[in-house]
C-alpha cells in the first residue's frame, strides 16, 4: 500500500485535536503576532493513525528479524524499560523544578553512574552527552581541558587516529581543535604498534582508538599502547561503541584509558529508533575527571544535589547540553542492567562474542573472512569471495533484503576491500543464526555460480528497489512544497 | 534470562563449530589478569523485582501532573495526544536503526521528509534537517555553521539567550579558539544587542520568547546583522509559539534553531528532546546532521533517501560540517506526529490558548502585593519580580506541592540582581485552580 | 515472511520470564501435585517478541485501511481509550475488594449507564452482559422472566424472528426455550407488516427486530409493530446491533421497544481485538425493569453500592457472569462518550449515515443495489451486476483483497442474493471513500469485461491464496501435536 | 472533532452526489417527532478534559498493586511481562476484525490455533475452542453442551463450586426447564457429591482448588459419574494452579471450563476476562464457542482458518450449538503471549512460587490468635475462621489499606455460617511485608 505525504492527504484547514474555544482574551504580543495560521495539514485522528502505521509498514525492525549491522548493536529492546520510562515520576517531571521535588531522578542518575563506573573500572562519569559522538567530543573536550590547565593546549594539537576508526573521531577531534594523524592497520587488523611507537612525540594531544576495534578485534596490545601515549605525555581516548563485546568481562579502567563513551542504546538496550535518541555517557579517569562537565549529580548525606554552577567547580570545561542529560535514556538502561544483573550483562557480552563467532565459523565455508582467528561481537569479511562473479557487496547485501535479512554493515572499515561486517548481537538465538547463515551461504553460492542479475536487480521484493542516491544529492529536494512553489522552485 | 535465547545445548553447540572448548578462549586478547573482573553488582533480576525498584524511585519525584506546575525556561509541561505515544513505541519505528537501507526504511525515511517540512513551514525556512540533540546543541551548531558561511570567529549572543543555551555555545566556539560575546541578561527585556555586531561577527544569536519571555522584534536586528555580514541565528525554546508569532524567517532569521519538546514530548527531566535545525536553502552544503531527500527508484517511484552525506562525518571524516552522527529519531517523530494531528490550525489555538492562561495568570499574579510583571509582550511565560529571594519562595511552595517557576538563581547563581526574578510558564494544562493555588501560595510565603 | 508455529521454534525446557527461585517450601498438594512441567515451549523474550511481531503483520486492520463490513462497524479505536483503560485504578482492580475500596468503579459504571439510557431513552440497564450476543440473552432472559411471573411462560413460547436476521436471534431465543417463527421480509428489505400482523396471536412472546435493520434500512413501521406486540400480550426485542446509525438521532424507548442490546465495542468504539472482547449492556423498559439480572450498582446518598444478593431484588432472573461486565471496555466507551459529547455521538450517526449513501450513490453506477432509496448506515448490493460474468460475490470479495482493501460482508442478510454490505463508518474520509469506490467500480467493469480468471484466482497478494475450509472441518486438526502423536492420530 | 474525518465541504459534496441537501432527509424513515430528540448530554471535549475526568473517577479506587492484597475467589493479583501489553496493542491485533477473510487474518488465527494447542496441554485434553468469555459463562456452556452430548437434563454442583458460578448454571440451565442440584457449600472441604449423582445427570461440576481453596482429588468422581453415563465438567478458576497440579483431564474430566484472567490478563474489576474450554475430541462437535483449524491454502501452504462453523449461529441460527459469536479474542491473546513466554517450566516455577506464598502466608496468618486455618490442601488460596464478621474485619482492614481477602458474607450473603469466613490468596506478587502487614492488621482489628 502506497502512503501519500502527509500534505497531499491532509486538509490544510483540518485539525485532528480538540480544543476549547479561546476567551478572545487581548493579545499582549503586540505587532509580532502572526495574522494567520502555519500553513500545515491537520488529519483527523483515524486518517493519521492510518498514515503512520502504513508508513511503520515500510520499515525493517529488529523486532522482525536479525539487524546484523556490525557496529550498530541491534540487540532486543525490552519493553519493560519502555514501560518504567513512561511512569509519570520519569516522565513527567522538568528539569529545573526544585531538587527537593526530584530526589528520586538524581538518584537514579546516581545509580546508573555508579553502574557505569563499576563497569568500566572508571572513577567518573560525565552523564550529560546526548549520544555517542557527543560523548566523543565530552571526552575530547575533558583531554583539551587537561591540555589548557598544563598549558600544552598550543604545542599538543596532533591527535592518533586509527585508519579502521568510525568517522566521528577524526570529525570529534577536529571538532575540538585538534588535527588528525592516522595510524596505520597491521596485518592482523589491529593498530600496527610500531608506526604507533614512531608517531608519538611532544605534540601528541591523544590517541583514539576503539576496542573491540571495527574489525571486531580486540587490541591486544592496548595496554602497551596506553603506557606509550602517557609516557608521550597525551591521553588515550577509547571509543566504547562496541563495549557490549566485553560489559562485565574486563575493565576498560585496568587497560589504562582516560576516557571512553558508553552508548546507552548499543551496550544497554535503549531504542535506536531509526536514528535516534542515543545517550553517551562518558567515564573519566582521575587525570580527566576535575575537568568532567557541568552538571552533574553528588550525594550528600543521603540527598542527593546537581551541581549546575562553574563555582562549584572551577576546572569544569563547561557546559554540552542544556539540562541533564538523556534522562528517558538513563531510566531504559538502569532498568536494563537491574533485569540483568553483572552476571547478566557478562553473559550477554559472551553470548554475542560466541553467535558472532559462530556466524563467522559457518560463512566461511563460502565466504572470505577477513583476518584469521576467532573475533569479538562481530565478524568481518571482505568481498575476495565474490571476485570474477560480477556481484559486489552491495549487490549481496541487497540481495538479503529480498530474503528476508536487514544487510550487514558494508564497506566499513575501510581498511578492508569490500568489508561486509556482521554483529549478531547475544539477542539472536541459534535457530536464527542458522536461517541467517544458511540463507548467506546460499547466496554466496549463487553468486559463485554467475547469477549476477539476481544481485544486480535486488531488492525486488522490498517496498522500493534500488534508490537514486545520486539524484537526490546533486539536486536536493529537502521538503514537500505546493505545485506552485515546486514548480517555481524547478525553474 | 529471559533476554538470552541461546540455551546450554546451544551454547556447547556453537562451541563445537567455533572449536572452542569455553567462550574465554575468545577472549584470549583481553590480558588474562582483567579478564572477568569481580564486579560489586547485584545478580540478575525478574521484572516484578525490577518494576518495583524503579517505581520505588519514581515515586520520590513530583510529576509536574500531579502538582499546580508553572516551571518552563526552556521546557514545557504540554498535554500529548495518547495516539503520538502509541505510534513512536510501533515496533517498526522504535525498533528500527538508521535508515541506512532505504529500500526497507522508506517508513522513517518519509516521516523525515514530511518531518523537515513542518520544521521548515514553521520556523519559516526554506529547508530544515532531519533534528539535533536538543534545542541548546542545535543552538551551538548553528554557531559554528555561521562560521562556516562567513568564515568569521566571533558569536554575539543576545541578552536574552536562555544562560544554558549560551554556554553550550561558549564549550563548543572557544575551543576551537573563537570569541564568543555575550550581553548582559536584561529582566526588562530592553537591551539590544545591536551595537556589538561589527565586521568581524559571525553570527547573532537571538532568542524570542527570550529567557524571560519577552518576544523580541526580530527584524531591525537582521538587518543590523545583514549590513555587517553578519548571520543572524534566531533561538526558539517554545515550539508552541510557532503557530502565533510571525516566523523567525518571516523576520529576517538565516538560521533557525528551536527546542521541539513542546510538540509530541514528555518533559523527561531534560531529555530526550528534539532540537529543531532550519535554514536558507543557499547554505545547505553548510548544515549539520542529517537530511532527508526526495529521489526515485529503479522502477521510477518517488522514495526517499538520507542524502548529502558528504557533509557527514562518516563519508568526510575530519572534513566533516560536524561530529553528529544521529538525529533524535523518535523524538522527532513523536513531533511530526503531534504537528500532523495539530495542523497550522490545531497549532494556532493551541498557542493561543497557552497565551491567553498565560495572561490570566499574570493578571493574577500583579494582584498579588509585592509581586511585580517586568513583561509588555510575551506568550507563556513571563518574569515576576519578588520583593524577596525567589529560590527560597520556590522551595516554600515546593512543600505545599506547587512548581511556581524557575527562580533567577537557578540560571543565574551568582547574579545577586537575578535571585529575586521567577520566570513563570503557563500552558493548555494550566488550569483557573492551579493559577489561583499558586497566587495564594505566594500571598502565603511572601 | 513466514511464521513457524511456536511449537516447532520454541525450546520446551526453556522460559522467557526470570522469576526467583523457590524456597524449597514443602507442598501441601498431596497427591495431586503433578511430577513434572506441562510440556509447552518457553520463548526468550527476543524470540517471543518476533513471533508476534511478525504475525500480526500477517492481519488486516482498521489502522491500516477501510474495513467495510457491513454489520460489523468497524471504526476507529482511540488510543485514548487504550490508555484511560489501564490506569491502574481501572485495570488493577479486584472485582471482590471492598466497594468501599472501589467507588470511582461503581460511578464509572452508574455514569456510564446515565449515558446508555439518555441516549436511549430507556429506564434501566442491564450491564453485566460480556458481549452483544450475551446482551441479546440477557434481554429475552428479561422477556421469559416477565412470562413467568405473568404465569404465561407455558403458553407463550414463539417468538418472531425476521428472515433478515443475525443469526444469533434465532440461536438465543432457542437458548431462552423459545421456538423460532420467521418473519418474511416485504420487497422494500423491510419487515413485512401484513404478514407480521398474521403471526401474532396469544402464544406469541415477543419478537426480535433489527433496527436498522440488516438490509442497512430504518424499519418504518417499527411503533406499529411495538404497539401490535404489545397489544397481543407480548414484548420487543431490538437487536441493537446497528444501533451507531441512529445513536443521538432516535431513542429507541421512543419507538415502544421493550428491550436492546449495545454493542459497546460497534457503537461505542471498543476496539474488536480479533474477536473479542465484547460487551453488551442491554437496555430495559419500565416493564422489564424489574427482572434485571444481578449484580448492579444504586446510588444511595452519593456513595455507590453493588446490589449482588437475590434478596434485594427478588424479581431478579439471576446472574450472568460471576462479576460485573466488562469494566476494561466500561471505561473506553465512557471515555469515547465523553470524548464525543451528544453532539458528536448525533454527528457520528449522521456521517457514518451520509458515508453509507456516498458508497451507495456512486457503487451504483457499476454493481446493483438491493433496495431502491437511501440507506442508513450500510449500503447492501445482490450480485445481479456479476450475473453471467462467472464472477461469484466470494471471487468479487478475495479481488479486493489484491486492491488493498478489506472485503464487505457477503452473503448476508440471506434474505438478498449473493448479497454485498458496506458499511465505512464515519471514520472514513472522503478521500478514502473515493480510493474505495473507484477500486470497486474498476473491479465490477473489470468482472463485466470478462476477466473472470483474475477474481477467480485472487487473492494473489496476500500472505495467503484462498485456504481450504472444506478440509479444515472435514478432518479437524485444532491443535499442534508432537510429531509422533500427530502421525498417530492420523491412522 | 477529531474522530470525524469529513469536513463541511466534504459533506456538501457528498450530499450532492446522494441527491440530499441535507442528512436529515437521510432519516426519514424515522418518525418525525422522534428524529433528534433533546438529550441531557455534555458537548464533546478535547482529550486533556477527557482525561482528566477519567484519572479523577481512577483516583477514588485503591489499586491492587498499591496494598497489601490478599482477594482472590476467581480472579487474581499476578505480573505481567509489559511485553504482553505491548503486543496486544500492535494495532494489527487490537483493530482487527474476527477473522472471516483467512487470507487476511493469519496472524489472528495462527495465535488462535496456538492458545488452543496451550489450553489443551495445560488442561489435560485433547481439543479446546478459541475462548469464551469468561470462566462462569464457560462453565455454563459446559453444562448445556452436557445436556446435547448425553441428552439429560439435570446437572450436580458440587459445593466447593464458586457461588457466581453456579448462580450462572442456575440462570442458564433452569431457563430451559433443567434440573440444577448444588450440594452445600463446605468450607472445610469435606464434602461430596457423589451420592447425588444418578442416571439422569447429564454432569457435574467440579471446582479444583474449589471456591475455598481445596485442591480436590476428582479421579473417584470422575468413575463415579462415568458409571452413571454422566461427565465430569472439572472448572479451574487459577489458571497458574495448570502449572503445579495434576491435569483435569488426567483425573477424567470430560470437559475442562477455567478462568484464564491470571495469565496475561489485569484485574480490571472483573473484566474482560477469557474463559478457557476444553473437551475431549470426540465430543467437538457439540462444543459451543469458535474454533481454529490447520488447512492448506491454494498453493498448499499450511494456513489456518475458523472451523466447523455449522455448529455455530451464523449458519445453524436456531440448531447452533450456542449463540456465542464471539470469543474473548484480545484476552486470548494477552494469555497465549504470556503463556509462551512462561513456557511449561516458567508456569511451573511460577506457581511452585505461589504456592510457597500462600503457605508462608498461611503460615503466619496461623499464628494470630483466633484465626483458623480450614484447609489441609491448597494452592494459593485457603480459607480461614475468624471469630467475628468477616465482611466487618475486611472493611477496617481496608480502612488501614489492607484487602485481606474475600468475606464469606460477600459471596454468601444470607447464610450465616459462612459470614465468619475469609478467603485469603497470595501470590507471586505478595511480600513479606504484605504478609506481615495482614498479620499484625489482623491482629489489631481482632
Amino acid at each position: 500500500l502506497e502512503v501519500a505525504l502527509l500534505f497531499d492527504e491532509g486538509d490544510f484547514e483540518g485539525t485532528g485535536v480538540d480544543l476549547p474555544e479561546p476567551a478572545g482574551t487581548a493579545s499582549r504580543l503586540g505587532d509580532l503576532a502572526a495574522d494567520e495560521a502555519p500553513t500545515l495539514p491537520g488529519l483527523a485522528e483515524p486518517e493519521a493513525m492510518r498514515h503512520y502505521v502504513r508508513l511503520s509498514q515500510k520499515n525493517y525492525a529488529i523486532d522482525m528479524g536479525i539487524f546484523p549491522l556490525g557496529s550498530c548493536t541491534m540487540k532486543h529492546n525490552p519493553r519493560l524499560n519502555e514501560k518504567v520510562a513512561r511512569m509519570p515520576g520519569f516522565a513527567d517531571i522538568h528539569p529545573l523544578q526544585p531538587q527537593s521535588t526530584v530526589q528520586g531522578a538524581l538518584e537514579l542518575i546516581a545509580q546508573l553512574a555508579g553502574w557505569l563506573k563499576e563497569l568500566t573500572g572508571m572513577p567518573a562519569v560525565a552523564m550529560s552527552p546526548k549520544a555517542g559522538a557527543h560523548g566523543e567530543l565530552c571526552g575530547m573536550m575533558a583531554i583539551k581541558a587537561a591540555l589548557i590547565a598544563r598549558g600544552e593546549a598550543e604545542t599538543r594539537t596532533r591527535v592518533l587516529v586509527p585508519e579502521s576508526a568510525h568517522g566521528t573521531n577524526p570529525a570529534t577531534a577536529v571538532q575540538c581543535g585538534f588535527t588528525v594523524d592516522k595510524l596505520p592497520a597491521s596485518t592482523d587488523g589491529r593498530v600496527d604498534i610500531a608506526a604507533f611507537r614512531e608517531k608519538l612525540g611532544d605534540d601528541v594531544a591523544g590517541i583514539m582508538v576503539t576496542n573491540p576495534n571495527t574489525c571486531g578485534l580486540f587490541e591486544r596490545d592496548i595496554r602497551e599502547m596506553a603506557d606509550l601515549v602517557h609516557e608521550a605525555g597525551g591521553y588515550f581516548y577509547c571509543d566504547g561503541a562496541n563495549f557490549n563485546a566485553i560489559a562485565g568481562k574486563v575493565r576498560p579502567g585496568d587497560l589504562g584509558i582516560d576516557a571512553m563513551h558508553i552508548n546507552l542504546h548499543k551496550t544497554f538496550s535503549t531504542p535506536h529508533g531509526g536514528g535516534g535518541p542515543g545517550s553517551g555517557p562518558t567515564v573519566l579517569s582521575e587525570a580527566l575527571a576535575p575537568y568532567a562537565p557541568l552538571p552533574f549529580v553528588v550525594e550528600e548525606e543521603g540527598r542527593f544535589r546537581l551541581v549546575e554552577d562553574a563555582s562549584e567547580a572551577e576546572d569544569a570545561f563547561g557546559r554540552m547540553t542544556a539540562f541533564h542529560g538523556q534522562m528517558g535514556m538513563f531510566v531504559r538502561a538502569l532498568t536494563y542492567m537491574l533485569s540483568h544483573g553483572g552476571d547478566g550483562i557478562a553473559r550477554a557480552a559472551e553470548d554475542a562474542v560466541l553467535n558472532a563467532n559462530y556466524v563467522l565459523a559457518r560463512l566461511s565455508a563460502e565466504m572470505s573472512p577477513a583476518f584469521d582467528g576467532h573475533c569479538m561481537h562481530e565478524a568481518l569479511f571482505s568481498d575476495a569471495f565474490l571476485k570474477g562473479t560480477g556481484v559486489g557487496t552491495i549487490d549481496f547485501a541487497k540481495a538479503m533484503i529480498d530474503e528476508g535479512f536487514h544487510p550487514m554493515t558494508m564497506y566499513f572499515p575501510l581498511v578492508v576491500p569490500g568489508a561486509m561486517l556482521i554483529e549478531p548481537t547475544e539477542s539472536e538465538s541459534k535457530r536464527s543464526l542458522d536461517e541467517f547463515c544458511d540463507s548467506l551461504l546460499a547466496l554466496a553460492k549463487d553468486a559463485k555460480s554467475g547469477e549476477a542479475e539476481k544481485f544486480k536487480s535486488a531488492p525486488r521484493l522490498a517496498p522500493r528497489r534500488r534508490l537514486d542516491e545520486t539524484q537526490a544529492a546533486r539536486r536536493p529536494v529537502l521538503r514537500w512544497q505546493p505545485e506552485a512553489a515546486a514548480a517555481m522552485a524547478a525553474e | 534470562m529471559r533476554y538470552l535465547p541461546l540455551n546450554e545445548a546451544d551454547r556447547a553447540a556453537m562451541r563445537e563449530v567455533v572449536g572452542v572448548s569455553a567462550v574465554d578462549e575468545l577472549f584470549s586478547d583481553v590480558p588474562a589478569d582483567a579478564l572477568n573482573p569481580k564486579l560489586d553488582l547485584p545478580p540478575h533480576q525478574g521484572e516484578l523485582s525490577v518494576e518495583r525498584q524503579m517505581r520505588a524511585l519514581a515515586s520520590k519525584n513530583l510529576a509536574a501532573g500531579d502538582a499546580p506546575f508553572f516551571a518552563g525556561c526552556g521546557a514545557y509541561k504540554h498535554h500529548v495526544p495518547a495516539t503520538v505515544d502509541h505510534i513512536i513505541q510501533r515496533s517498526e519505528f522504535l525498533t528500527a536503526y538508521t535508515p541506512y537501507q532505504p529500500e526497507i526504511a522508506q517508513g522513517t525515511l518519509q516521516y523525515l521528509f514530511e518531518f523537515q517540512t513542518q520544521v521548515a513551514t514553521l520556523t519559516g525556512m526554506e529547508v530544515a534537517n532531519a533534528s539535533m540533540y536538543d534545542g541548546s546543541t542545535a543552538c551551538a551548531e548553528a554557531a559554528l555553521m555561521a562560521r562556516r558561511v562567513t568564515g568569521r570567529k566571533k558569536v554575539v549572543c543576545s541578552g536574552g539567550l536562555h544562560p544554558h543555551y549560551a554556554a553550550v555555545i561558549h564549550t563548543n566556539s572557544e575551543l576551537i579558539g573563537d570569541t564568543v560575546l555575550e550581553a548582559p541578561s536584561s529582566a526588562d527585556g530592553h537591551g539590544s544587542i545591536a551595537d556589538m555586531i561589527d565586521d568581524e561577527t559571525s553570527c547573532i544569536v537571538v532568542q524570542s520568547p527570550d529567557v524571560f519571555g519577552h518576544v523580541r522584534d526580530l527584524s531591525a536586528l537582521a538587518e543590523k546583522a545583514h549590513e555587517h555580514g553578519a548571520l543572524l541565528v534566531a533561538v526558539v525554546t517554545e515550539a508552541v509559539s510557532f503557530g502565533l508569532l510571525k516566523s523567525p524567517g518571516a523576520q529576517g532569521a538565516d538560521i533557525v534553531v528551536a527546542e521541539g519538546q513542546s510538540i509530541g514530548n514528555a518533559l523527561n527531566f531534560g531529555g530526550p528532546y528534539v532540537g529543531l535545525f532550519a535554514a536558507r536553502q543557499k547554505h545547505i552544503r553548510h548544515m549539520p546532521g542529517r537530511l532527508c531527500g526526495e529521489t526515485v527508484d529503479a522502477d521510477g517511484q518517488r522514495g526517499f533517501v538520507l542524502t548529502l552525506s558528504t557533509r557527514e562525518q562518516h563519508i568526510r571524516r575530519d572534513k566533516a560540517t560536524s561530529n553528529i552522527c544521529t538525529n533524535s529519531g523518535l523524538c522527532s517523530l513523536a513531533f511530526t506526529v503531534h504537528m500532523s494531528l495539530l495542523g497550522g490550525q490545531g497549532l494556532r489555538r493551541l498557542a493561543i490558548l497557552n497565551h491567553e492562561t498565560a495572561c490570566r495568570t499574570a493578571d493574577a499574579l500583579s494582584a498579588v502585593p509585592g509581586v511585580e510583571i517586568l513583561n509588555e509582550r510575551f506568550f507563556n511565560e513571563f518574569t515576576v519580580r519578588l520583593p524577596k529571594d525567589a529560590a527560597e519562595v520556590v522551595e516554600a511552595l515546593a512543600e505545599r506541592g506547587i512548581v511556581a517557576g524557575v527562580p533567577g538563581g537557578r540560571l543565574w547563581p551568582n547574579d545577586p540582581e537575578m535571585a529575586n526574578l521567577l520566570i513563570v510558564a503557563a500552558t493548555e494544562v494550566t488550569t483557573d485552580e492551579d493559577v489561583r493555588a499558586l497566587a495564594e501560595g505566594l500571598k502565603a510565603v511572601l
